[in-house]
């Protein structure tokens, strides 16, 4: 009874300079600095595919490119080198990250059937082999040889190719290249609108 | 871009208008930015909105949209008036002195001389030079000659004169300078403030700073114009940009360091799709497409290879006197061995083109039922409309519909778009494939951008899940059908049997691979008769003046020739020295044509050669090597001595800027004219009998409706991006979904009063078309206006929502696809849709 | 009231001339609830307090355990404090007796209780004290709702913030100086009265020396009751 | 880390002086926000949430092109729009990136109690520790720019880093490598000072802003982060900067003298108790019998 409280608050506070000598740091440890999170990751040099500026960016991937790596981005930030963005990038460049790794990204071909209304996922050798029938067919079934005045036109008025507007100059030229030789007239691009 | 982003550093004066750089481009925009601190340089902006590249201008004006040309057009006027000219860079670089034939009219009454009603076209013959010779006094000790077509345009139709009259004393009545004067004479201040809704004081401060670059006959200091969209989605656009060019002629700042007209593109490789011709209208390298009226190789090459058209004193490069050797090549790469001299190198195998086969006309002959099949790669063409619902009508005719992409869009789900009744789908009989396409982060190539540098980008990531690169699909698809065709047989197949198809992996073409076939190669030892330098066989071509007519070249495209050569591939150089400061960067990716950074460079000289600011040296005459030599490449013959005085704008036939637009350059007009918007809410107060482009045409069907102020459709609505958002593509983006969550309307204070319509309100915006419902963002960056007379309200609206998207998905009927307001009219030159400044209704909705 | 301070029922202490209940049970309960919410909430506050002084709140688990538990035990001890007035609200009225005593004060302090006028069941100074502590936690709390939600208040209501430091400290500081004195006299000084609040009782000579009108009244009941 | 905490002057409820404080030169850094030529593109917000990985924030477009009211525990960057009316009836889009201020004397630091929840680097960044955060919120009153928020679903504080785990491993924070138009630029203070106050005299020089100025408020000795306006006699319209920032009088109060005085006085408690029982002695009832109040 006498000790009750006294004796309480004696072996506590020898409790805790106990502790403290024991070598129980009471003070907390500071500044646990955050590592610097693309420190050796993979980087690769590329093109912001928005607008027409050109800003060089670089895309930080997992890993050192070792085999046994599937990289993925981590980070994407502005090339320092580019002389057009030096390093800056717009708040739609700077969000590259997630256009990468975006949940919505269609990853499987897929086909909507006449009258249907739903998708259906469907093989990609098979919606190439569909592809090609419908488009030789629909070719075959219009082509011109010659206009009403009879001169040679050798085209296909019927089928069209709409290219956007962040195909590289190379897919373009293929594009160009095939459909062209399809006989295309209705060619057209991001670049007209 | 005549010159290049860095390179807006060097100005002391930016006029942007049509444009918002500081939201749609941010990076380029820095050098603006640049120019500001470190040169003192002006910024004027004028827009029909203020906006966030207001923001930072020293001068803004509010105009009305579609008002362009009246403002530019007053400015030239100032100009003229107060003698804000570049007199000796006007007389020896452009056509001003030119004389032009008797019979020409200009549109004092909003006509051309020439103009058939029935067909709505002109006559264009009478907009020709005079054949002749000095017509005035005594030419100047330098004399100079005309052009300033924008990169890329097509040559001109032959028929100028090979000897065209001039009077260098400007004094010749029909001399262009004088025909200049007189048109602009009528945009007078009070014409523009009654026009343009911008008041006479505002105006003419604009003017005078912009103009005082010229000040007291001063050619040291430079102005640039830059715009973008808000110039060329007008159904006039082209001729805008056309006046802002003459006014940079007029003050003598084209070809020069922190100068030039500058066209900001939008996308990251549209400018690329242009240059290799993923548009009906042309061929890479901008060869003009055959007509069936080309019934040989000969008569097309004859046809689009133009003559020099000049005054006698003068030389003229003529650049693209060479146009055959350009397009033998390109022939040679498609069809190999099978394009051969005896049968005009196939030329049989191109399809010929007669008619417009652009944008709006390929929707529209869907909706007529004509167009069967659609490919449509990162292509969404029902947001980017015109008339989003017209778009969704004719893809509801079609038989297939194959859509690569990499998100869901609003095409390829056209047929569960808001509105479409469960029965309704079951009538729509389009098949649609939808083809999971590669990143930009998966792929490797080129872009080119605004200031047509290419730049080779790495892939950083395989695709995810089953996608596949775009190029492999596009080949596979290819291949079957050639299979098919090597199988079945069927129409005319040589063309498709006889492509080239040279790659090593044929079901993968590499874009390395594709980009060297682009630039070209020897199909024989070829040897230099001036240098003795040889190219073997097989080797890539060093650049575009090794091309031949003979079929011993290939090349793909000929103005991105020399970029992957034998020394490697250009396009992915990283040098980043600088040694004249003037940020060309010649060591850095590279750029066409041959590496030349900024465009009509020998202009930034005066006649004898010296660079008119000797702080900002490009180019320059070096009298010892008889050469011309610089810190960029020159765009210029090298050794065409100045007293030659052969012309700077070596790609027009004339060789001098085009003050005056010749024969069939433009179908609406040498000169541009202001015309009102197909929708405008005044008419045209210099001539209200011809209130509209004369040459534009409306589309028919029962989709394309247009509305007057008559109807009750009386506030102009404009569109526009932000930047937080890209296009129609980042509303997939979380992250920039969380700047700007949701679609909104941007009203004018006042307006809103008179409404009853509060922040944040949903707001119903109506035109002649559809409608389109969103949260009404009260604003006082826009102004009631007074536009003749009459109170006249603007209204905006940004592009980037849809019925897909992170906020849009399905089930939340989302009419937002703001293209449902749009109109179906296009510009007579470019095809490109009005889809700037339109009428609408508004309500609280 | 008076039927709550009844005589215990336990067996008679070693002296007969009697003990007396000082506290029910309910009362040191309370007392103790009190007590204890107080002094964990005093310990971590100290920890909050000072830097030096915060390794105290490494003693009870750590700062963000401490923050975390420190509002709740505060929501308790206002509890406590609560009850206590609902209990003890009759008892804790200043009366004439007090004035008198208050004006004697120094005789109190001086260990001359003789020359004291007679107190009630509680002196004048308790009684300063429970007002002490009943006002100081109606401070506390709302100043401590404050600082708990500090986030919540907007930036255009920031004065409330800074009130709620001050106050908070303020009164934290003037129960600490009671609680100093409190403890002091319930432990060292005033013998008998930490026993009391222990076990409950005091003996008569202890009541009578200390609150003689509650003595008299007690007994007089006691009698009149038994 | 065992150099790291060398990096650091001042550290928050901390008893006794900090490990790196007067022990190694240090420079200190700065950002530089040109308020004159942002361009309110947002890239700094995206290029933090970027660089940070914090979870995204459910918006809601209110009536501006601002991204939401304030800044929040996990969106430490934003850009505040203010449609202001010039006296001459002309409109002006201010836009002013909104974020910790790294202040010289950080109020946040002075009212933090737990030991090593806030420390100031010698570099001058003034870095919140989660892991010795205890949540009380004290920063929140202490800090005179509304800067640090609170997680509520760790109880943890968070602001703005001046991104330390670039700046320590010699690069830029993230927000300045994006800024498109180098409306931000970030240097030493000295560096970063000269250059505000070249770019302000310009703007009075050649712009005609004559009110143009650096802000870079004496009230907190001074910030880590300085702007230039257009007009520095009116910091307010730039989304509510303060016009004369310090540490709270109460906070300081509270902090400084208030702890004296409170110490001295409980300290002076104990004293007295102690020496009146020393004069006094206890009251004891039944003589020395009975201590304990006569119990048994």
């Amino acid at each position: 009874m006498e000790l009750s409280r006294r004796t309480f608050l004696k072996s506590a506070l020898v409790g805790g300079a106990g502790i403290s000598l024991l070598g129980f740091d009471l003070t907390p440890a500071v500044a646990q600095l955050k590592e610097l999170k693309i420190a050796r990751a993979t980087e690769t040099r590329s093109t912001c595919p928005y607008c027409s500026v050109s800003c060089g960016v670089l895309i930080y991937t997992i890993g050192d490119k070792a085999k046994n790596v599937t990289p993925q981005v981590i980070h994407v930030e502005g090339d320092p080198d580019h002389p057009i963005n030096r390093g800056t990038l717009c708040p739609k460049g700077a969000s590259l990250e997630q256009d990468i790794l975006n949940p919505r990204r269609l990853l499987k071909p897929q086909v909507r059937r006449p009258g249907s209304d739903h998708w259906e996922d469907i093989a990609w050798a098979q919606a190439i082999d569909e592809i090609a029938h419908r488009v030789k067919k629909t070719r075959d079934d219009t082509f011109i040889e010659k206009d009403p005045l009879g001169r040679t036109v050798n085209r296909c008025e019927s089928m069209a190719w709409i290219g956007g507007c962040t195909d590289t100059n190379e897919f373009n030229y293929l594009v160009v290249k095939t459909m062209r030789s399809l006989g295309l007239t209705y060619i057209e691009n991001q670049a007209r609108v | 871009m005549t010159n290049g982003w860095i390179d807006i550093k060097n100005t002391d004066m930016m006029l942007i208008m049509g444009g918002n750089p500081a939201e749609n481009h941010p990076c380029g925009f820095k050098w603006a930015m640049e120019a500001k601190r470190n040169r003192n340089a002006k910024l004027i902006v004028v827009d029909p909105r203020y906006t966030r590249t207001a923001s930072t201008s020293d001068l803004f004006l509010q105009i009305r949209a579609g008002s362009d040309i009246a403002f530019l057009g007053g400015v030239l006027h100032y100009a003229i008036e107060n003698n804000r000219v570049a007199k000796e860079y006007l007389a020896n670089y452009t056509n001003a002195a030119f004389v032009v034939k008797e019979g020409f009219k200009l549109p004092e009454d909003g006509l051309y001389s020439g103009f058939d009603a029935a067909s709505q076209t002109y006559d264009r013959s009478s907009w020709n030079y005079e054949e002749g010779n000095d017509a005035g006094g005594a030419a100047p000790s330098h004399a100079a000659t005309p052009a300033a077509a924008a990169p890329g345009a097509p040559p001109p139709l032959p028929g100028m004169p090979p000897k065209v009259a001039y009077d260098f004393t400007l004094q010749h009545p029909r001399c262009v300078f004088q025909l200049l004067k007189q048109q602009y004479s009528r945009y007078t201040p009070e014409m523009v403030e009654r026009i343009t809704g911008i008041p006479k004081d505002q105006f003419l401060k604009a003017a005078d700073l912009f103009t005082s670059v010229r000040k007291d006959g001063d050619m040291k200091r430079v102005a640039t114009i830059i715009y973008a969209v808000g110039w060329t989605q007008h159904t006039f656009g082209t001729q805008i940009i056309r006046t802002a060019a003459m006014l940079q002629l007029l003050l003598g700042n084209i070809g020069r360091a922190g100068g030039g007209v500058n066209a900001l593109r939008g996308h990251s490789n549209i400018q690329g799709a242009t240059d290799m011709a993923g548009v009906f209208d042309s061929l890479p390298g901008y060869l003009k497409v055959p007509a069936p009226t080309d019934v040989d190789l000969a008569t097309w090459l004859k046809r689009i290879t133009p003559t020099a058209s000049k005054p006698a004193p003068w030389d003229s490069f003529n650049y693209y006197s060479n146009t055959p050797k350009f397009a033998v090549s390109y022939l040679k790469t498609f069809f190999g061995d099978a394009a051969k001299k005896e049968n005009d190198f196939a030329f049989h195998y191109m399809p010929k083109v007669d008619r417009n086969y652009s944008w709006t006309q390929l929707w529209d002959n869907m909706y007529r039922g004509s167009v069967k099949g659609m490919l449509a790669f990162g292509m969404n063409g029902v947001a980017i409309g015109p008339d989003s619902q017209k778009n969704i009508d004719a893809l509801k005719k079609a038989d297939f519909l194959v859509v690569g992409e990499i998100y869901p869009d609003e095409t390829s789900e056209f047929w569960k778009s808001p509105g479409i009744t469960p029965e309704e789908m079951k009538t729509i009989n389009t098949t649609v494939y939808r083809l999971p396409c590669a990143g930009f982060a998966e792929k490797d190539g080129s872009f080119t951008n605004s200031a047509r540098w290419l730049q080779w980008k790495n892939a950083a990531v395989p695709p995810p899940g089953d996608c596949r690169l775009d190029q492999d699909i596009v080949a596979q698809i290819f291949l079957k059908v050639r299979e098919l065709y090597q199988k079945e047989g069927g129409k005319f197949p040589d063309p498709i049997l006889n492509l080239t198809w040279p790659y090593v992996d044929a079901q993968h073409p590499a874009l390395a691979d594709l980009a060297k076939e682009v630039n070209g190669k020897a199909l024989a030892d070829l040897t230099d008769p001036k240098t003795q330098v040889t190219i073997k066989k097989g080797q890539q071509l060093p650049g575009f003046a090794w091309l031949k007519d003979d079929g011993t070249t290939s090349c793909g495209n000929w103005i991105y020739s020399g970029s992957w050569t034998e020394a490697g591939n250009l396009l992915a150089r990283r040098g980043t020295d600088d040694p004249s400061g003037l940020g060309i960067y010649q060591n850095w990716g590279w750029s066409w044509p041959a590496n030349r950074r900024v465009l009509y460079n020998r202009a930034s000289c005066d006649p004898s050669g010296k660079p008119w600011d000797a702080t900002r040296r490009q180019v320059w005459w070096n009298e010892d090597a008889q050469l011309w030599v610089g810190n960029d490449v020159p765009d210029f013959k090298p050794d065409s001595h100045p007293k030659d005085h052969m012309g700077p704008f070596i790609m027009t036939a004339e060789g001098v800027g085009r003050l005056f637009a010749p024969l069939g350059l433009f179908a609406d007009g040498p000169f541009p004219e202001h015309y009102e918007p197909i929708e405008s809410p005044v008419e045209n107060a210099l001539h209200p009998k011809q209130s509209n482009n004369p040459v534009v045409k409306k589309l028919k069907t029962a989709a394309d409706k247009y509305a007057t102020p008559g109807d009750g459709f009386n506030i102009i609505c404009t569109t526009y991006r932000l930047t937080e958002h890209y296009h129609y593509w980042t509303k997939n983006n979380q992250m920039n979904v969380q700047l700007i969550p949701e679609p909104f309307v941007e009203i004018p204070v006042e307006l809103a009063a008179e409404l009853g319509i509060k922040g944040n309100d949903k707001v119903k915006v109506t035109s002649a078309r559809s409608y389109y419902v969103a949260k009404a963002f009260v604003t006082k960056r826009i102004r009631p206006m007074t536009i003749d007379g009459k109170k006249v309200y603007q209204i905006g609206i940004p592009i980037h929502q849809g019925y897909r998207g992170i906020q849009e998905d399905e089930g939340k009927d989302a009419r937002t696809i703001l293209n449902r307001l749009t109109p179906t009219v296009i510009d007579p030159n470019a095809f490109t849709p009005e889809f700037k400044g339109f009428l609408v209704k508004l309500e609280k909705a | 009231m008076s039927t709550s301070h009844v005589v215990s029922s336990r067996p008679p202490a070693r002296e007969p001339e009697g003990v007396i209940c000082r506290y029910t049970l309910g009362e040191r309960v309370h007392h103790w609830l009190a007590a204890l919410t107080y002094i964990y909430c005093l310990i971590t506050g100290l920890a909050f307090w000072s830097p030096y002084m915060y390794w105290l709140a490494t003693l009870v688990g750590g700062g963000p355990t401490a923050r975390f538990w420190h509002p709740w035990f505060g929501l308790g001890f206002t509890l406590s404090i609560f009850w206590m007035y609902k209990m003890w609200i009759g008892d804790m009225r200043i009366t004439d007796a007090d004035r008198r005593w208050s004006k004697a004060m120094r005789y109190y302090v001086e260990n001359q209780d003789e020359k004291l006028p007679p107190e009630g069941r509680f002196n004048y100074g308790q009684k300063l004290f429970f007002w002490l502590m009943f006002y100081g936690v109606i401070l506390l709390v709302i100043s401590g709702f404050g600082l708990w939600f500090v986030e919540s208040i907007p930036w255009s209501l920031r004065w409330l913030r800074y009130t709620a430091v001050t106050v908070h400290v303020v009164a934290a500081l003037a129960t600490i100086a009671g609680f100093i004195i409190h403890v002091y006299m319930g432990t060292a000084m005033v013998r008998g009265g930490f026993t009391s609040i222990i076990r409950g009782e005091v003996t008569s000579t202890w009541a009578k020396t200390h609150h003689r009108l509650w003595y008299e009244q007690v007994t007089k009941g006691t009698s009149s009751q038994k | 880390m065992s150099q790291a905490t060398l990096a650091i002057k001042r550290i928050s409820g901390h008893a006794g002086p900090a490990p790196g404080e007067g022990v190694e030169r240090d420079y200190q850094v700065c950002k530089l926000v040109d308020t004159t030529t942002c361009i309110g593109c947002k890239a700094c917000e995206v290029a933090c949430l970027e660089w940070n990985g914090y979870e995204f924030t459910d918006t809601v477009f209110d009536n501006s092109y601002q991204t939401m009211p304030e800044t929040t525990w996990k969106y430490w960057n934003l850009i505040k729009f203010n449609e202001h009316e010039n006296s001459d009836g002309t409109i002006s889009l201010l836009m002013r990136k909104d974020q910790c201020m790294h202040c010289a004397d950080p109020g946040c630091l002075a009212a933090c109690p737990a030991d090593g929840a806030i420390v100031q680097y010698t570099n001058g960044i003034v870095d919140f520790q989660q892991q010795n955060c205890i949540g009380c919120g004290y920063c929140v009153s202490g800090c005179p720019f509304d800067i640090p928020k609170f997680n509520p679903a760790t109880k943890k504080m968070f602001k703005c880093t001046l991104c330390v785990d670039r700046v320590s491993e010699g690069l830029e924070p993230a927000c300045i490598k994006s800024c498109p138009t180098g409306c931000l630029h970030f240097g030493t203070k000295e560096d970063m000072t000269d250059l505000a106050e070249k770019r302000a005299t310009q703007l009075r020089e050649n712009f005609g802003f004559e009110k143009a100025g650096v802000y870079d408020p004496a009230g907190v000795g001074g910030t880590g982060v300085i702007y230039v306006l257009h007009d520095a006699t009116n910091p307010e319209a730039y989304g509510g900067l303060p016009k004369d920032p310090h540490i709270p009088w109460v906070v300081k109060f509270w902090k400084g003298p208030a702890k004296w005085i409170g110490n001295l006085a409980m300290l002076g408690g104990i004293l007295r108790v102690t020496v009146h029982y020393l004069r006094f002695g206890p009251k004891i009832v039944d003589g020395s019998k009975h201590e304990n109040g006569g119990q048994p």
